[in-house]
């Protein structure tokens, strides 16, 4: 191989790295559990009884599915800017992938829901239970378990993601590589230790996920069997 | 306005983004079955393998995943031409999701499905294609779906390697005439028209899947 | 009396099956009946029909003092299954919860008993059945007779008013069916109403005061438990004279 | 020796930045123009060889060039030691000057009226090297936001989610044309950057033509020309100074 | 006549739970085992055993000629289930296939059986379970009678030479439960090796050559179906003594 790698970069550049490492961390969380949130709300939409609701629901979640992110990204920031409303570079671009990723997260939770058997629903229907409590206790704790590792995928995924915000000027570790790599010109150096940092932190997501998994669902915890 | 240069630039893009994004669903999707099935394997080893092989695919951006295709490849010796590396990154990307999300519908089959074809002397083979499939089928068609539509979108990250698709055409005619919101709106437009029949393929699915279910 | 439970003239159709063909039949309060009749007769669909979980085509239901008609509002549903308590053919527990989850839930949730107090309930419904050491096991660890029992001790839990109970013991065995049998006699000296249905002749004979048989949606013959020692029609004598 | 093997292929490669106007862009009819295209072009008729024109971004601009994907890259690359470290350039065939512009009518005389305000530049560019660091000798708190390209932060001036824009004042010509309403005005000059052609390092006889070339051309008028084509001023006199 | 089914002292347990404990039996070709005990008592498993769906911890099986001991390779296990049917207490039908897809499915996939062939046959013993009019139904659509019913008739398609039922007739009523009896005496006649487990102790008695009583993972009892009758063990006359 001609090419001579230099990592010593990094002797003086890593303080920066951590900082955009950080600021993808608490992104991702933050677009996590929102993100996870607002779909599973969209996905009880659109099971919902009312036509209309269930109608309104699928076509947030096909406009926003089917059009980029970059793109819905821009027409918040700087599309309300045009209008008057400036609103600050991070939680617009949170904004946007909470908007993005509610609509794929509904899909997999609506998948979810509607796995579980009609008997089960007729069973805390006949024991009282409201439509909310059945969601609550008997439609959402198995159906989540259930699309547990799509929800996951879909999780890491947001993770990577979330160097699309270096575009409207969040400082995250895509962009802090960008502007290192411009500065000292080691793009092979950089990328490399960027995707390593990625991996970590996938791996992390990941891990966290399995925790949650084992704090939740007392009975994985026990039988280690899926649902 | 935008000229027809501009225009038929555009829809060249287009092309190049559905002709990558099929790439990613045909190569993704048979390497994405063959990460399904080893990573529910009987065998320790290929499990780990394959768990292995989605953590490091799942935990890098695409874009260093195409760059590692076009760049990284020709620093070892094997010069790609860029559409030949952006179908290489691509399926590999897509395969690890693809396999996460059928193992999570794979596992959802109840054991009971698994032993009532077993005891009816079925192969490991057919039980899996006609008993666990047809019915893992079910509740992966929405996420399946769901990252496809990602995968058309993110293939944007190929112009890095010199890939002029869609997106990467739209930022060159903005970064000249700079007036992003008509362009934009343009390319919201063509790649909506792109995923929706994606959409609205996998209602079509669900509901005849449905026909045996509930 | 005036009865708890009152079928005027029931229809139900799916598609173009007449599952149910005019049934009309009253109970009494703390009076048990049976409901036998072959396999697809449609006692499973009464039964759905009387606690709402199907909307029946003409006719009128009164529960309870619940009406239901062709049409059901949501909340007339909510206070009837208050009053209402069901166990299925096939169980129907909550795989993600344990038993004593399973029996709480709606004690917990509808009724806002305390947790304490809960889960007293839930151990005593629960050695009711004889099982109480299995109130942490999760239902996919029992076998299908224990899952049965379970699903009769979270119904009882609520303490409703009518049990309705479609084919409770035919996961269970002699013994248990016996000890079932008792539960279900102590309920009825309580002045519980039960509807049962039951393929288990036997049982229908001793537990029930009235016996329904269904043939094709329709009541075919009804009268307390010895007509089925004497049947007088030819379908309830094939139905009954099995061979066995 | 690549001199000997570009003119062995009479092809040379160069990767050009078409996202940096005026200095590398498309027009109406999607052809590539712009100062660092027609200087590449110039460059290759020199050469007696055809040209390739290969469209790099920041991302890829290194590795093109090291995986000899390129032979050189005209983007607009300002020298500095940094730099130098991993890629050699020629001599400085062009500069980037570096302004401060605003809307609304924001008056900057010195740096120091930017004390406690948000300048929008593009990510790694020479503007935001220049504005970071100046920022850093003056000790003032300045906010540098970042944007992916100049088309970006652009926008973001002309949505008005920024008003200050460290930017080359020669990019202002277009955008204003585009968005007649929402005027960007220069307002303070900063220094000025050499810009060079970007080679592999270890290739004396490509450099030294190259560093030939750029000296002839910049006599004989032809890149002076070139540039004011695109930019509207003229180069300084005395670009060997920058050396 | 050497026996078609030999368990030798085998053992199971689940974690910490001892559900096998060290039984013992023979099964002669062309007889009808019945196997009859509490829930929990191990009857399920001791079938699951028998047909490799289950590991055994200790002991062995031998079944149609092939040896399951604690390990089991993988090409065995098909021979083996090529010999030997099973029908589920839960039925285990195929949600997404037809009842005629369901009955075909191994025919056509496993004995690459003609589409025509395997169509009559599945008509045939979709018939015999009296549901041949069914055939194009979706299980769901179908009453729990109904179900167990296509499962035993999907079991049957496949002509095995041992088949084990775990209790096929919980979910039927006394006159199915009649049909299903002749059908599985009609199988002995041909010379069907059979296992069951059952609750019902007149089927027991009527079908059964052997009865097995099993109490708490052991074999407690053997006998002949009148043993049923004049039970020498307080545990068995406490099983069968319900008050029924
Ligand atoms: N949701 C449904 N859609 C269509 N047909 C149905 C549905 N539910 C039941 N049926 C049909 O209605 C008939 C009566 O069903 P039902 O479950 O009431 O019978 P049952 O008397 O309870 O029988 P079993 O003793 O086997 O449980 C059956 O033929 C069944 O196939
Ligand atoms: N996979 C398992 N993991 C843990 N325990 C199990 C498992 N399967 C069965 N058991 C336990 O083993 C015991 C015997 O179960 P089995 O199903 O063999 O009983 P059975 O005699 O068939 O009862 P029933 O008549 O209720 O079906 C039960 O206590 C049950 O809880
Ligand atoms: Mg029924
Ligand atoms: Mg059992």
């Amino acid at each position: 191989m001609a090419y001579q790698f230099d990592f010593s970069f990094l002797s003086e550049y890593w303080p920066e790295l951590l900082r955009g490492l950080w600021l993808t961390l608490k992104m991702s969380v933050l677009t996590i559990v929102l993100g996870f949130l607002v779909g599973t709300v969209l996905a009880i939409g659109r099971t919902a009884h009312s036509a209309w609701v269930r109608r309104a629901c699928g076509v947030y979640v096909e406009v926003i599915r089917n059009t980029p992110l970059l793109i819905q990204m821009f027409l918040i920031y700087f599309g309300l800017a045009s209008l008057g409303l400036k609103l600050g570079a991070n939680f617009c671009a949170i904004l946007s992938i909470v908007i993005n990723i509610s609509a794929y997260t509904c899909e997999i939770m609506r998948a979810g829901i509607e796995s579980i058997r009609k008997g089960q629903l007729e069973a805390a229907q006949c024991l009282g239970l409201s439509r909310l409590q059945t969601l609550a206790a008997v439609v959402l704790p198995p159906a989540t378990e259930r699309v547990y590792p799509a929800l996951t995928s879909q999780f890491i995924l947001i993770m990577l993601t979330t160097s699309v915000v270096s575009q409207i000027s969040a400082e995250e570790l895509t962009s802090i590589a960008a502007r290192i790599d411009s500065i000292t010109f080691r793009s092979f150096e950089i990328y490399l230790v960027v995707a390593l940092l990625y991996i970590l932190l996938a791996v992390a997501v990941r891990g966290t996920f399995w925790l949650i998994a084992r704090l939740v669902f007392p009975r994985l915890r026990r039988l280690g069997t899926p649902l | 306005m935008l000229t027809t240069f501009q225009i038929q630039a555009l829809l060249v893009g287009a092309l190049w983004t559905v002709g990558l994004a099929l790439v990613a669903f045909i190569g993704g999707g048979v390497i994405g079955l063959l990460v399904a099935v080893t990573r529910v394997s009987r065998h320790r080893i290929v499990r780990n393998l394959s768990f292995l092989y989605v953590q490091i695919v799942q935990g890098t951006p695409l874009l260093i995943q195409m760059m590692l295709a076009y760049f990284g490849l020709s620093l070892l010796g094997y010069d790609l031409p860029p559409f030949a590396a952006a179908c290489l990154a691509i399926v590999v990307y897509a395969s690890a999701y693809f396999g996460e999300i059928w193992r999570g519908g794979i596992l959802t089959v109840p054991k009971t499905q698994w032993e009532a074809a077993e005891c009816l002397a079925l192969s490991d083979a057919q039980r899996f294609w006609l008993i666990i499939v047809p019915q893992a089928l079910r509740l992966s068609t929405p996420p399946t779906v769901g990252f496809m539509v990602q995968v058309v979108k993110n293939t944007s990250l190929a112009s890095v390697i010199g890939v002029a698709d869609l997106t990467y055409t739209s930022k060159l005619i903005n970064n000249s005439t700079f007036q992003p919101f008509q362009v934009f709106v343009l390319v919201a437009a063509l790649y909506f028209v792109m995923c929706f029949p994606l959409a609205w393929w996998s209602r079509k699915l669900e509901d005849r899947l449905n026909v045996s279910n509930h | 009396m005036s009865p708890i439970i009152k079928l005027s003239n029931v229809s139900k159709s799916f598609g173009a099956l007449q599952v149910l063909d005019g049934i009309s039949f009253d109970v009494h309060p703390g009076s048990v009946v049976a409901l036998i009749g072959r396999s697809g007769s449609g006692k499973s669909t009464a039964l759905r029909c009387m606690n709402g979980l199907e909307t029946i085509d003409s006719g009128e239901i009164d529960i309870c003092s619940h009406r239901l008609g062709t049409t059901v509002e949501k909340g007339l549903l909510r206070a009837l299954h208050l009053d209402v308590g069901m166990v299925f053919q096939s169980y129907n527990l909550f795989p993600h919860l344990t038993v004593g989850q399973n029996i709480m839930l709606a004690p917990r949730w509808v009724k806002k008993s305390a947790k304490g107090e809960a889960r007293e309930r839930a151990m005593e419904v629960l050695s009711r059945v004889g099982l109480a050491e299995k109130f942490d096991s999760y239902p996919e660890q029992l076998s299908g007779g224990q899952q049965q029992r379970v699903a009769i001790a979270r119904s009882l839990a609520m303490q409703p008013k009518v049990m309705l109970f479609d084919e409770v013991t035919s996961a269970l065995d002699p013994e248990l069916t016996g000890e079932v049998l008792r539960v279900m006699e102590s309920l009825a000296r309580e002045g519980m109403t039960m509807v049962l249905v039951t393929h288990e002749m036997a049982f229908a004979r001793r537990v029930a005061d009235t016996v329904i048989f269904m043939h094709k949606g329709r009541i075919h013959e009804k009268g307390p438990g010895a007509m089925l020692e004497a049947p007088s029609t030819p379908e309830l004598a094939q139905f009954v004279g099995n061979g066995l | 020796d690549q001199l000997a093997d570009i003119k062995a292929a009479k092809a040379i490669t160069i990767g050009v930045d078409l996202g940096q106007a005026p200095f590398g862009m498309v027009d109406g009819t999607m052809k590539q123009v712009g100062s660092d295209v027609a200087t590449a072009e110039l460059l290759a008729k020199d050469l007696g060889v055809e040209l390739k024109i290969v469209s790099v971004a920041p991302a890829n601009r290194i590795p093109y060039l090291m995986t000899k994907k390129v032979d050189a890259v005209i983007a607009s690359f300002s020298i500095t030691d940094e730099r130098k470290k991993t890629i050699d350039f020629s001599n400085p065939y062009a500069v980037i000057q570096s302004a401060v512009a605003t809307t609304g009518g924001l008056k900057v005389s010195a740096l120091n009226d930017l004390e406690g305000k948000e300048v929008a530049v593009t990510r790694g560019s020479t503007n935001d090297q220049i504005i970071t660091k100046a920022a850093e000798d003056e000790g003032l708190n300045i906010t540098v936001v970042r944007y992916d390209d100049n088309a970006t932060a652009t926008n973001a001036v002309v949505s008005g989610q920024q008003d200050v824009y460290v930017v080359a004042p020669s990019l202002l010509v277009p955008v204003n044309a585009a968005n007649p309403d929402k005027k960007i005005e220069p307002q303070l000059t900063l220094k000025s950057f050499p810009l060079g052609i970007g080679l592999r390092k270890n290739e004396p006889e490509f450099k030294a033509w190259l560093d030939q070339w750029v000296t002839d051309n910049l006599a004989s008028g032809k890149l002076r020309e070139t540039y004011k084509t695109y930019h509207n001023v003229d180069l300084p006199d005395d670009m060997a100074s920058f050396n």
